[in-house]
Order: structure tokens, then C-alpha cells, then sequence
């Protein structure tokens, strides 16, 4: 849970105070997952047979999204913005799927790791390319984006390829207890392996320090550079980790990027991420793709026609966005 | 134009190719491959200017007068809208070069359109699907991009067929839903569709070319299959194809060649060569070539049969099988697939 | 001297207002009368600042009232204050960084010719009006901000601690033409922590404690201190017994902690050259713009030196990275909060941070030391962190101890402090002191800037004096009183007399952007651009 | 020109000095558009016929990009950024054709008048929830670029539509010479029509003062929310043009949103805008969408696969803003 913590405080002695600190820290979060609480006991209303299948459907559906906001989240809490994320999911799903095509299972390891380094060589590049320039990173991610999009239709110029088996059914079905979909376990264990070590570390106290205060944390001997590079390697990661969550889902790969980039953004800041830097966590940011992807879920039920859909799903991010600042404000003042 | 490779008949043309969407996408990436092996195969070209971008309808205006101005022979083009780049179209008359619109028309008198019929093509699979239904049921009509004269067209035969059969009900809306023939977008709907628990009121789907991923979906999700009709997409024959992978799975494809791009570029050298071209009067538009489709099933042994001898072994999932058309193209289907142009190395 | 609300210019009775659970103000009151200079006091958290932005409409007040001219009226923003004669100089420069002075004129719709008047009353005539703003030195840009608010011709004048940034040539300007409106129409609401201001300039001083009013002083020769003793709530005894430390007298030929030869950077340093040895705090004294910055920049690793050795414990150094000087012992105390505090982080990840980057490992932070480490700081500091889990809710003062904290929780040897108690109340500032000197007796070496002379016989053992880039001075700190040090700082003979109009010519010809018109080189470093 | 000013300069008194000054300010435009001539020289060496038939096709391909850089740019210079400026123009694109559909030319003056009202308003909405709101621009332009889209299916599902010919015909051909579009004089006189008097007043000034520091600019006097929307109102009136621009050249209206909102953030930064607010013009920008697109036209003159081309137009996006900030750095310094 920690790493949606907003501030690493000690815990306190008393254990009272100790929970009373963590909800304050993460009012946000936890304010959302209030929220997704109520919107699941309307899905349930609306639809009384919504039921442990498709709750396994809710989380097999978010699983990119949430990898993409993760991703998101790391690097705007380091004070930048990637815009590849959505192009670099594209190339390491395709490089993924053509690798795997009809391969054996014991490949498919290979070829997961291959792109889990591929994903993090993509992030090193980004990254580099923001340090080194000079350029405003929305800049550089921007342009990386036509970049990483140009290599996945080199590799790939149509969707196709395909995924080992077990890759595939990691992703399905749940895990225990019915109503734990194994999409949710892999998806917590994915970040939990790698965000709570980053987290807990120097890189991790850095990448909060340099979002929040880049003069600062230089001044205070935090290497800025290689930090910002740590921080777009860990996004190149989780990137990667999407990506080969969407070949795990669709068993193919796509070279034309899907609307991640952009609807991660917009994930992070529901998730209680400053756009500013140095506040927020990776935990806010997945509760808020499946906020996004249960209202959708609901308009569907609800036969609400696709277009007004759209519109209703812009309305509702400003109004939840909204409503978390002005009770974040009245906190602030009470 | 000045070139290089000796043509069999003397000449050398150079042609620009534009395509203004559906990059990623199995029918239109082989649409291109297929314009490529022709221009290839033909020995009259020199130079096959290929500009594949997804954009809207003034980028791929922009597209065809960088084209006229690189002062190419003839422009294939896959356009985006029928009336949009009519400014350009005129152009292009204007300087002396042949213009040629595949897979669906435009309106600028002077362009030839060559084309699949697609209101057959909606035809032959409503009624298929209609009939496995018993003539009664409700169908889930998915769609392809909103706006593209193909789907247009398939939208006005899917209703002619619909009118004779009164008891079919169609859903989520008598427009259905629009995949803008994106596989993300279609896998999500198609999720959300069986999510919000719809999928077990309907008995059919009718697919405008991604019913592999539908199909995926369904199983994913452990639910039984319906009746679904689609387009001869190696990945859906595929899955029609392997009652082990995909128990209890009934279906039907429609031809949909993407070999109109070799078609396309074949007829723009009849043009440029002098020669006459046969066009159909019934279209919409004149000078219009129409290409006929055909629809096989996996329910009957003939229907069986010849889905297998569509089949082309090591296609990628998301092409079409027909992969030339006879009478027009004159490449191998070899050729089609290694996707090289004049030049190419 | 009774008032009745009528002979009032300006009165605010009962305003308050609070941050969440912080109240920075509970019930301040402040009666302005016509031609008066009138100064608000108060310890760091008192509400000063609150109070000014109240009144000009920067802030809305939770409650309390606000007349002018017996008017009840309430600002809503600073232009509508403006428009009703209330005009402030705020703590930070007002103006837009990328327009030039004339567009910053135009935006206040303030009037060039009475401001150029101004401007040369205050020392800066013939600035460049095209100079874009953020290529004007902080000092210039404050002077412009008050020629500007003068310009305006206001009824009500705040200044914000506006002396605390300015060089002491510019600071005699502003309290000369500061002076020279007691007795006219207009009145002056004047904030400085420094007490010889307010006995120069002021006639009454309104004293804050804790977001309360709690008393109105006569300025008179004797007031200042029954002032600190409101402010403080505290007689103030002891606060002043804790200069005279014993001085510790450093063994000759013994090895200095930190050597500097010959230092230089770009054209504002040539020789920086001094030692300093373990146990001993060395003042560094200079005027604005001399080289000090360049010289703690290059110590601090944020800057490298065009020239020079520096030697840490008798070994070269060359520091590409604070991080380096970091390693070697060289931590640093900015003057400016906002260049040091991640301010939404806690104050324990602000204290952690420098602390663990001196860390080679890599791998999981030890929680448990480190949350030792950062209470040990705390409680040392006696910093009051109950608003701890973001550094901005905290007052100035608290921050500024945060500030030190960091570098004490790892153990200090070498610390390099700029300015530390800029803007500082006088009990934290105590404080500050007694801790440099503790951290000195505890054999660590101090190198302390400051821009108040009298610094430097209450916690240094001696004093080095820069003056254009050079050292060119040093002074036991038993002879380092402020009228030697001041004539050392203007590089004068210790008998010459002050010329004070050159001096401050000089100087003011300095801090001007001559953009375009002069070689470029000439040109000071921009500090707005750092 | 002033248009493309950096600073709000008085004039000087010597005309050499206003010359060296307006040189120094507009320094990354006349870089720009020096490259830009290379660039032309460059085309006509590799395609001899280039001529003032392409200059004029080069003209109508620039200008709806063209003006949806100049919208993105008096945001970004007001120190806030929209996202929906792609989404604006398909809604007002579809709402002309479908107005304008058969109706006579007389008609077509009351539509794009109407039209260009509607600009006003999607402006005003945006920048009244951003300022009411204070959820951070990029959130609500993110999710309102939703709500325009799904508005712009609602009013039209698919392509269609028609134009009245004066305006179809407004942007073909050329004026005086052959060698002055007629698409470039149209867009010159928007901008100068709009921006020139904007600029000179009050409102451009504080537009300046709020991006380039907001609180300063609050001290001031600046009316920062008034100023805020103002800005957000021009960008929407110019994406409104951006949108009639689809219209006249295409003759249809299209529903779904172009590329344009993401080319134009590129295409304001390659034109020397700072995306932190109050520095640059809209002149830069302009040029920046027309190097951009030449830059893409030399492609299809030397055949390159258009796989790689998506490649190099990011890389050479990235190199022309790196040499710029570099030759920027080093004239700060010198
Ligand atoms: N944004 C804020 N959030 C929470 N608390 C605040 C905030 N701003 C001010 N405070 C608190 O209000 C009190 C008064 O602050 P203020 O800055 O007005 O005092 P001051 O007299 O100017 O003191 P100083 O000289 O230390 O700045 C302080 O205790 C401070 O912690
Ligand atoms: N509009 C605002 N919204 C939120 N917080 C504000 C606003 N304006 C000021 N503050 C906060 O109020 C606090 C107090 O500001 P103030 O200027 O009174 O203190 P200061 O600068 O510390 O003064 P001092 O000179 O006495 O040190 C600051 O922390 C600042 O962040
Ligand atoms: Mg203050
Ligand atoms: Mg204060």
C-alpha cells in the first residue's frame, strides 16, 4: 500500500497516530477508492448479475491502461511527462508477438525478458535524450513517440504475431477466491516487485526530490541527471510490462499505438498525481483506470449512446478531478 | 519520367501510391504490398511512391499534391472521403496525370474507381447469417469506420437484406457500432459488450472485418460462440477453421480482396499505356470497375472446402486471403507477401 | 497622543486568518495615521506578511475589519486596492520577468515620468527601461518595485522587508526617501527585522506575537527594547550574553580543514584566497555582488572555478557535483528557502535527503536509522514540525532550521552558510547562533556569509573581507566591529572617512543592465536567471 | 511581424538599434525561417519543377495546422496549454458543413459567423472550467478535448457535409503574383486581424504577464482568471478558423479529430514558444508547421519509406529545437 504514500513519514509510536497519518497522507486514494466502492454497488445496481466473471473482465481490460499509468505516474512525479509511452507499449507488444509466434513456451521466457530490456533501453534513450538536450520533455516524448511508432510498423506493419500460451492464461481467470481476478495479482506483484524496492531506495527518495525541487535536490547532492534518466528507465519498464500485457490479452501484436498516452495522463491526475511533480503515488493512478474503465462499463449497461458516452466520460474526469481538489482545499483549511 | 529497369513494352512510368488511413491495418497494409508486387510485376514502372499514413481527409489532399508536384505519371489512392479530395483530383487532370481510386470511389468525374461491391459483399453475409438464425433473433452489428464510402456501402446492403427479414432485431442500435476497423477499439468493445452482460441476449454478429478479435474475446470470456459472418481475414478463416481451438464456432467469410491495389495499379497503366477499360455501368459513379465477392461458411463441406483452399500458408492473421485478382493482377501471391516495389531491395 | 478614529488613515481592527489548522493570524489590529512610518514588528510566524497582503488585497481575511478614512472597505485584489491608494512592496519582486520595465509600467498603469523621478531619488537614474526584467539583478528589481509603488503616488505605502535583500548603500537610499514622507500626506507601513531601521526611520511600531496585536510603541531612543520583549513576550536578558564565546586559538602550521588559493570564476572572482582550520567559524563580510555567491557556489560543488586550487584537509579537490563536495564534508546553507526546501515533502524527507544521498549503497534506505537521525535533528534544532508533512505549511524560521538540520543529522565538518538568518526573528537567530558555535567547540569548521555586520563579533573567531573578487581583508574578530568591517567591505584605509554618495554610485552603476549598450562582458551575472 | 515578438519592446528612438533590437528579440523566428529558405532551396535542388503551384498547394496543406499552432500558441503563451484544440476543430468543422450543406453562399457568411461565435464559446467553456475549477489546464482541456469530440459525432456520425463555394475558392489559387498563395494571405489576415490588436492591448500584455509569472502578474493588477479565459477564448476562436479551414479545403466536415492538437504543441515549441509561458509569438510557430510539413514533402521527393519517415520527422523535431535552445544557450552567455 505504501507506495501510494505520498510522504515516506516514519511510522509513529503510536499506532492510532500511525493510521491516522497514512489516511491523511493518502486522502486521495483513498477518497477514489470510496468512490469506486459506491460506483461498484451501482454497477451492481444497474446490473445485478455483474458477478465475480466479470469483475475478472474489469481487471483484464484496465491491465494496460493500469501499467501505462504506473508508468505515467513515475515520471511526472520526477517533475517530467513521457508522450512515448502509448508508441513504446506499440513497439515492445509487436516485438513481443513476433518473437513469440510459434515458438515454445521456454522461448516465450526469453523473449519477456528481451523486451522487459528493450523497454528499459527505450526509457534510457528517452531519458538521455531529455538530459542531454535540453529540451523540455514533453518535447523530447513527443517526438520520441513518432520514433517508437515508426519502429513498431518497421517491425510489424500489421497487427499479427502471437503469444505463448502461458502468457496468455496468466492474465485469466482468478486466482484463490473467485473474486480475485489473477489480472489484479499480476498487475499488484508486477509494481509491487518493482516500484516498493525504487520507492524505499535513494533513487526513489531522489525522484521525489527532483519533482519537487529540482535547484534543491542538486544542491543537496542528489545527481539530477541521473536521476531523471532513472526515473524515464523505470517508465521505459512499466511501458514495456503494458505492452506485453496487451500482447498477453489480444495474443497479437499492434503496431499503431491505442489512446494510452493521453487517457494515462488523465489516469495519473485522477490518481492524485501533481502534473507539478513530487507528490503522489503509483497506487491512486490504477485506481483511477478502473474508475475510467467501470464508468464506461456503466454507460454500456446504461445503453447510453457511444457519442454522448464520450462526452459524459470528459465530464466526469474534470468532475471527479474537481471535486478531489476542493476537499483536498477545505482539508488544506480546516 | 526517366527509367532505369528495362520495361517489357519500352515504357517506364513513375506512380504515386496514398493511402490515407488504416496504418497497422491488415487490409490496407496488403492493399499496398500487393499495388507494390504489381508495379513490380508489371516491368513499367520505375518508381512506386508509397505514402501510408494514418491522417484525415486535407492531409491526404496534402499527400496527393506533394505527389503531383514529385510529377509522377498516375496516383492510386485509397481515399478517404468520396468528395474531399476533389480540388486535388482536378489538379491532377489538369497536369496530365491519371488518377485512380481503390476500394471505394470519389465523386471528381475524371478519377476511375475500382472497387469491391460491397453492398454485395454486406449482402451475401446478412442474408447467410440471417438464415442460420431461422429468419428470427437479434444480431450485434458492428461496423467499420464511420463515414468510409466501403462502409457506406455495406451499411445499405446489410439493410436491403434486413428489410426482407422482419423478425431479426439489430443491436445496440439499428446503426450499430463503429470499430473504425481498429483491432484495440474492436477488442474493447466487444470486452465491454460481453462485460455488461449483453452478449447473452443476442444470437448473431454480423462483423465488418474484425472478427478475429471477436471471436478472441468471446473466448477469453468462456462464453459460447454465435453465429458470426466476416471478411476473408487469414486469422478469422483460421479460427473457422479449427474446431478444437474454437469449439462450436459457426461462421462465414465474405471475399474482400485487398489485391484492389494491385487491380488499381494495373488499371493505371492501361490508362497510361492508351488501352480500354471495361467499366460498370450499375455503379453510382462512371468509370467504375466492380469487383464481385463470393461467401464460403464453415457449416457445410463445400462451404469448408473452399475456405481451405483460400487459405495461404504464413500469411499474417489480419490479411485478407484473395490475394490476386484474376484478369488484373499478374503477380504471384508470393510476390504479394514478400512486399517489394520496384527498387525494393 | 490619543486618536480618534477620524485623524485615521488606515485602521484594521480584529483580522484574521488560518492556513488548516495553522493560524497565522488570530486578531491583529493596526492603526495608520496620516504622514506616519509606521512599523510592523514581529517574530518569524507572527503575521506580518499575512497582515500586508490583507490589507492590499493579495489575501481575503477570514474576519476582522478593515477602514480607510473611517470607510469600511475591503479589497478584493490588488488592483482594487491600488485604486483606493493602498500600495505594497511585497516581500517578492512584482514584476514580470519577461516584459520590460516600460510593459511592467504600462501593465500598473503607472506613469513614466514620476518614476523616473523616483528611480532617481533612490539611486538608480538612467536604468535602461527596455531591459526585460529578468536580466535586472534582485536588488535593482526591489528598487524598481518601490519607484514603481512611489510612482503611483499612494496614500498608504507597505514596504515588506525591503531593506533585507539590498546592498547597504541602497538600503541608506530607501531609508532616506522612507524618511522623507513623515510629515506628509502619506503614510508608510514599514517591516524589517533589522532594529536600527525601525529606530531611524519610524514614529510608532505595531508589534505582533503569534497573529495578535499586542502592543502599539512610540519609536524613541529607548523603545527597542520594549519592542523584542513584545515580540518575544520575554524579557531579553540573556539573548545578547551569548556573544563572547571563548575563541579557540588555532595552533600555527596545523593543517587547515579547507585552503583556498587563488580561486576565481568567470569575472566576478579573481582570488579567493583564504584557510580555514577545524573549531573555528570564519565570517565572510562583503557588499552585494563582490564574488561571495561565486565563491560558496564553487565550495558547494554547484559551480566549478575558472582557476585556483582548493585543498580539503591539505588534498586537491576538484568538485564537479555537490554531491562531491558533499562527500568530502562541504555542506551548504542557502540564504534563499526555496533554492534548498522541497517544500511538499515532509520535513523528515527534506532532512533524510541530503542525508541519504551521502550514502554510497545502493539498495532499501534503513527506515529505522534514518528516522533516528532526522529525530535527533529535530529535536537539536528544536524545530516545531507539527505541520511536518509538507515543509511549505511551516513559518520561515521553522524551514530555515530544517535547512541546517539536514546537514547536522549526518554529523557536520565543514558547513558553509550564506546569509542563514536572512529574514530570521531575533530568538531563532540566538539559536543559530549557539548551534554554529556548538558545531564549532564539536571540531567541525564553519564559513559563515553575512549580510549583518554585527554577525561576526556575536559567532565568528575572525572575518575576511571580499571586495571585487578579491580577498582583501582579514580582522580578529575582536576588532571586527561594524564601522571597521563596513570601511574594509568598501575597501577604504581604517581611517579613511565613508564616501558615501561615491560608494553608493558605484555600486548602483553596477547592479544597472546597460542591455545592448555596453560590452557585454561588463554585464553582471543575471541573478534572477539562476 | 510584431506579431511574432517576444517582448513587448517601446520603440526606440534610432532606427539602427530598433532593427538590431527587433533582430535580437525575433532571433529563433528569423533562424526558423532562414532554415525554412535552405529548406525551399533545398526542395527545388532534388525537384526542379517546384514552383507557385506547389508553393500555393504547400499553402492550403499548412493552413489548418497552420492555425491551430497559432490557437495553441496564445495559451501556451498565457503560461497554460489546451488539449482540445484538435477536438474544437472537428466540432466546428462538422457544424459548418452540415449548416452549410446546399444552403446559397449568403447563408455560408451567417454560418462561419455563427461558427466562429461557437469557437468563442467552446473557448469560453474551456477556459471558465479552468479558471472555476483550478484543476490544472492540461486535465480540463484533456477531458473537455472528450466532450467536444463525442459533440462533433453528435452532430454528424460520419464525414459529410458540404462548403459554400466563396469559401472553398478562398483558399485556392493565388493573389497578385502567382507566387503569393492566396491560402497564405488568408491566414496572414486572420492572425494579423486577431492577434495584431490583441497583442497591442491590455489583454495581450497580460496574457504576457500571466504566463510569465502569474503571481507577479495578480500583484500587478492583472485580472489573472479574466485574462486566463481571455486567452483560452482567442485560442477557441482561432481553432474555430482551424476548423472552417478543414471545411474550405476539404469541402466536408469530418467528426473525428485530426492530429492537429499534439503537431501544433510540436509546432509552438519548433517556433519558439516557451511552454512555460509569456515568451514568443504566433509568427514562429506558423513557420515551424510549414518547415515541418516541407520537411515531409522532401520525403515523398526522395522515396523514403513513409515507416521511416514517421522516424525522422521525430528525430529532426528533436535536433531543430536542440540546435535552437543551444544557439539560444550560447547567445544568453556570450
Ligand atoms: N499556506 C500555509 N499553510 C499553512 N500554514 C501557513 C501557511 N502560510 C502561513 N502559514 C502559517 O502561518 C503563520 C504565520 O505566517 P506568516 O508567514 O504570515 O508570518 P510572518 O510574520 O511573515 O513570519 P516569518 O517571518 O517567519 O515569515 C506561520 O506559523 C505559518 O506556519
Ligand atoms: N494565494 C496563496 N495561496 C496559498 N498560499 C499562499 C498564497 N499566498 C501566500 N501563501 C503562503 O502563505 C505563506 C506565508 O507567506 P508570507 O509572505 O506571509 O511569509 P514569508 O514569505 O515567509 O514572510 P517573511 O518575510 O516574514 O519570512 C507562504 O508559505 C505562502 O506559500
Ligand atoms: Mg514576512
Ligand atoms: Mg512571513
Amino acid at each position: 500500500m505504501s507506495a501510494a504514500a505520498g510522504a515516506v513519514e516514519g511510522a509513529r509510536t503510536r499506532p492510532a497516530g500511525a493510521v491516522a497519518a497514512f489516511a491523511r497522507r493518502n486522502a486521495w486514494t483513498l477518497g477514489l477508492l470510496a468512490f469506486l466502492v459506491v460506483l461498484l454497488l451501482f454497477t451492481k445496481l444497474i446490473q445485478p448479475r455483474y458477478g465475480p466473471v466479470q469483475v475478472q473482465g474489469l481487471a483484464i481490460s484496465v491491465l494496460p491502461l493500469a501499467l501505462a499509468a504506473v508508468a505515467q505516474a513515475v515520471v511526472v512525479i520526477g517533475g517530467g511527462i513521457d508522450l512515448s509511452i502509448g508508441s513504446m507499449m506499440a513497439f515492445t507488444s509487436v516485438v513481443s508477438a513476433t518473437a513469440m509466434q510459434g515458438q515454445s513456451a521456454e522461448f516465450g521466457v526469453v523473449v519477456v525478458l528481451g523486451v522487459l530490456l528493450l523497454g528499459v533501453a527505450l526509457g534510457a534513450v528517452n531519458g538521455s535524450l531529455v538530459v542531454l538536450t535540453r529540451v523540455p520533455d514533453i518535447v523530447v516524448t513527443l517526438a520520441m513517440s513518432f520514433v517508437w511508432a515508426g519502429c513498431a510498423l518497421l517491425v510489424r506493419a500489421a497487427p499479427g504475431g502471437g503469444a505463448a500460451e502461458w502468457l496468455k492464461d496468466l492474465v485469466l481467470g482468478s486466482i484463490g477466491s473467485e473474486w480475485i481476478p489473477q489480472a489484479a495479482v499480476v498487475l499488484l506483484v508486477i509494481v509491487g516487485a518493482i516500484w516498493l524496492p525504487v520507492r524505499r531506495s535513494r533513487v526513489g527518495l531522489s525522484i521525489y526530490a527532483i519533482g519537487s525541487n529540482r535547484l534543491a535536490a542538486f544542491r543537496s547532492g542528489v545527481p539530477v541527471g541521473r536521476t531523471r534518466l532513472s526515473a524515464y528507465v523505470v517508465t521505459g519498464l512499466f511501458s514495456a510490462f503494458a505492452g506485453l500485457s496487451l500482447t498477453a490479452s489480444t495474443g497479437i501484436g499492434t503496431p499503431v499505438p491505442g489512446p494510452y498516452t493521453l487517457m494515462a495522463v488523465a489516469a495519473v491526475v485522477l490518481g492524485g498525481v501533481s502534473l507539478a511533480g513530487g507528490r503522489g503515488g503509483v497506487l491512486g493512478p490504477i485506481v483511477g483506470v478502473v474508475v475510467l474503465q467501470l464508468i464506461r462499463t456503466d454507460m454500456t449497461f446504461l445503453d447510453v449512446n457511444t457519442n454522448l458516452a464520450v462526452v459524459a466520460q470528459g465530464i466526469i474526469l474534470i468532475g471527479v478531478v474537481m471535486v478531489g481538489s476542493l476537499v483536498q482545499m477545505r482539508r488544506a483549511r480546516a | 519520367s526517366s527509367g532505369g529497369s528495362a520495361a517489357p513494352s519500352g515504357k517506364s512510368f513513375t506512380i504515386g501510391y496514398s493511402n490515407g488511413g488504416g496504418v497497422g491495418n491488415g487490409f490496407r497494409e496488403e492493399q499496398v504490398c500487393t499495388a507494390k508486387a504489381q508495379a513490380l510485376a508489371s516491368g513499367q514502372v520505375s518508381t512506386l511512391t508509397t505514402i501510408h499514413r494514418n491522417t484525415d481527409a486535407a492531409g491526404q489532399l496534402s499527400d496527393i499534391r506533394d505527389l503531383i508536384a514529385k510529377g509522377v505519371d498516375a496516383i492510386v489512392f485509397n481515399p478517404n472521403d468520396p468528395a474531399a479530395l476533389n480540388p486535388a483530383l482536378e489538379e491532377a487532370n489538369k497536369a496530365g496525370i491519371k488518377t485512380v481510386s481503390v476500394d471505394a470511389y470519389v465523386t471528381d468525374p475524371t478519377t476511375y474507381n475500382l472497387y469491391n461491391n460491397q453492398i454485395k459483399y454486406a449482402e451475401l453475409g446478412a442474408k447467410w447469417l440471417f438464415d442460420q438464425l431461422g429468419g428470427s433473433g437479434t444480431v450485434y452489428y458492428m461496423r467499420g469506420l464511420a463515414g468510409h464510402p466501403a462502409d457506406s456501402d455495406r451499411d445499405i446492403g446489410f439493410k436491403n437484406v434486413l428489410k426482407d427479414y422482419p423478425n431479426i432485431k439489430v443491436v445496440p442500435t439499428a446503426d450499430g457500432v463503429f470499430t473504425g476497423w481498429d483491432p484495440a477499439t474492436a477488442t474493447q468493445l466487444i470486452n465491454d459488450f460481453i462485460a455488461s452482460g449483453q452478449y447473452d441476449q443476442i444470437n448473431g454478429i454480423w462483423s465488418s472485418g474484425m472478427g478475429q478479435q471477436v471471436v478472441d474475446g468471446i473466448k477469453a470470456a468462456n462464453k459460447p460462440f454465435v453465429p458470426i459472418v466476416d471478411a476473408d481475414l487469414y486469422g478469422f478463416v483460421a479460427q473457422l477453421l479449427d474446431p478444437t481451438g474454437y469449439p462450436g464456432l459457426k461462421g462465414a467469410a465474405v471475399t474482400n480482396t485487398a489485391a484492389v491495389g494491385g487491380a488499381g495499379v494495373a488499371l493505371a497503366l492501361k490508362l497510361l499505356n492508351g488501352e480500354k477499360v471495361e467499366t460498370d455501368p450499375s455503379a453510382s459513379q462512371p468509370n467504375t470497375v466492380l469487383l464481385n465477392p463470393v461467401l464460403a461458411d464453415n457449416v457445410t463441406d463445400a462451404g469448408k472446402a473452399t475456405l481451405k483452399s483460400w487459405q495461404v500458408p504464413g500469411l499474417d492473421p489480419g490479411w485478407p486471403l484473395g490475394l490476386t485478382i484474376q484478369g488484373w493482377t499478374t503477380y504471384t501471391p508470393e510476390q504479394a507477401i514478400a512486399c517489394k516495389g520496384p527498387g525494393d531491395k | 497622543m490619543t486618536s480618534t478614529a477620524t485623524d485615521l488613515l488606515l485602521e484594521a481592527t480584529g483580522v484574521s486568518k488560518a492556513y488548516g489548522a495553522v493560524v497565522a493570524l488570530r486578531s491583529a489590529s493596526l492603526a495608520v495615521r496620516p504622514g506616519e512610518v509606521h512599523a510592523l514588528m514581529g517574530a518569524n510566524g507572527a503575521g506580518k506578511s499575512t497582515l500586508v497582503k490583507i490589507l492590499t488585497g493579495a489575501v481575503r481575511p477570514d474576519g476582522g475589519r478593515i477602514t480607510l478614512r473611517g470607510r469600511e472597505r475591503t479589497a478584493h485584489s490588488p488592483a482594487e486596492a491600488r485604486r483606493s491608494g493602498l500600495v505594497s512592496v511585497y516581500q517578492e519582486p512584482a514584476l514580470i520577468p519577461d516584459l520590460d520595465i516600460r510593459s511592467n509600467l504600462r501593465l500598473t498603469e503607472t506613469p513614466v515620468e514620476p518614476f523616473r523621478h523616483w528611480l532617481a531619488e533612490l539611486g538608480l537614474a538612467g536604468l535602461d527601461l527596455a531591459a526585460p526584467a529578468r536580466r535586472l539583478p534582485l536588488a535593482t528589481l526591489r528598487i524598481v518595485d518601490l519607484a514603481r509603488a512611489l510612482a503611483i503616488e499612494p496614500d498608504v505605502l507597505m514596504l515588506d522587508e525591503m531593506t533585507a535583500a539590498l546592498p547597504a548603500n541602497l538600503t541608506e537610499r530607501v531609508l532616506e526617501v522612507v524618511g522623507r514622507q513623515r510629515g506628509g500626506k502619506r503614510s508608510v507601513i514599514f517591516i524589517s527585522h533589522r532594529m536600527i531601521e525601525i529606530g531611524a526611520v519610524c514614529d510608532r511600531a505595531t508589534v505582533l506575537r503569534e497573529g495578535e496585536t499586542v502592543g502599539v510603541v512610540d519609536v524613541t531612543a529607548g523603545s527597542e527594547d520594549r519592542i523584542v520583549e513584545l515580540m518575544l513576550g520575554q524579557a531579553v536578558e540573556d539573548l545578547a550574553a551569548q556573544s563572547g564565546v571563548a575563541r579557540r586559538a588555532i595552533a600555527p602550521g596545523a593543517t587547515p580543514r579547507l585552503a583556498a588559493r587563488g580561486l576565481s570564476h568567470g569575472t566576478k572572482l579573481h582570488d579567493g584566497t583564504f584557510d580555514l582550520h577545524p573549531g573555528e567559524v570564519l565570517g565572510v563580510v562583503a557588499l552585494e555582488g563582490q564574488g561571495q555567491d561565486e565563491l560558496f557556489d564553487i565550495l558547494a560543488g554547484s559551480e566549478r572555478p575558472s582557476g585556483g586550487e582548493l585543498l580539503v584537509d591539505g588534498s586537491p579537490v576538484a568538485f564537479r557535483h555537490p554531491a562531491d563536495a558533499i562527500r568530502a564534508g562541504l555542506v551548504y546553507v542557502a540564504a534563499d528557502r526555496a533554492e534548498a526546501l522541497l517544500m511538499q515533502r515532509s520535513v523528515r524527507e527534506n532532512i533524510a535527503l541530503p542525508y541519504t544521498t551521502r550514502l554510497r549503497h545502493w539498495g532499501l534506505i534503513d527506515l529505522g536509522a534514518e528516522r533516528r537521525q532526522v529525530d535527533g535533528a529535530v529535536t537539536t534544532l528544536q524545530i516545531d514540525a507539527r505541520a511536518g508533512s509538507e515543509v511549505r505549511r511551516l513559518s520561515g524560521g521553522n524551514q530555515q532550521k530544517v535547512t541546517i538540520a539536514r546537514w547536522v543529522a549526518g554529523g557536520v565538518r565543514t558547513m558553509l552558510c550564506f546569509d542563514p538568518t536572512r529574514g530570521i526573528d531575533i530568538r531563532t537567530k540566538a539559536q543559530i547562533y549557539v548551534l554554529l558555535r556548538d558545531l564549532a567547540e564539536a571540531g567541525a569548521a564553519v564559513l559563515l556569509y553575512t549580510s549583518e555586520l554585527k554577525e561576526v563579533q556575536l559567532v565568528c573567531d575572525r572575518a575576511i573581507v571580499i571586495f571585487g573578487g578579491r580577498v582583501v581583508a582579514e580582522i580578529d574578530a575582536a576588532n571586527a566591529d561594524e564601522p571597521s568591517l563596513l570601511r574594509a567591505a568598501y575597501n577604504l584605509r581604517s581611517d579613511a572617512p565613508m564616501p558615501e554618495v561615491a560608494a553608493a554610485e558605484s555600486v548602483a552603476a553596477e547592479t544597472m543592465v546597460t542591455n545592448g549598450t555596453a560590452d557585454p562582458a561588463a554585464t553582471p551575472r543575471p541573478e534572477a536567471d539562476r
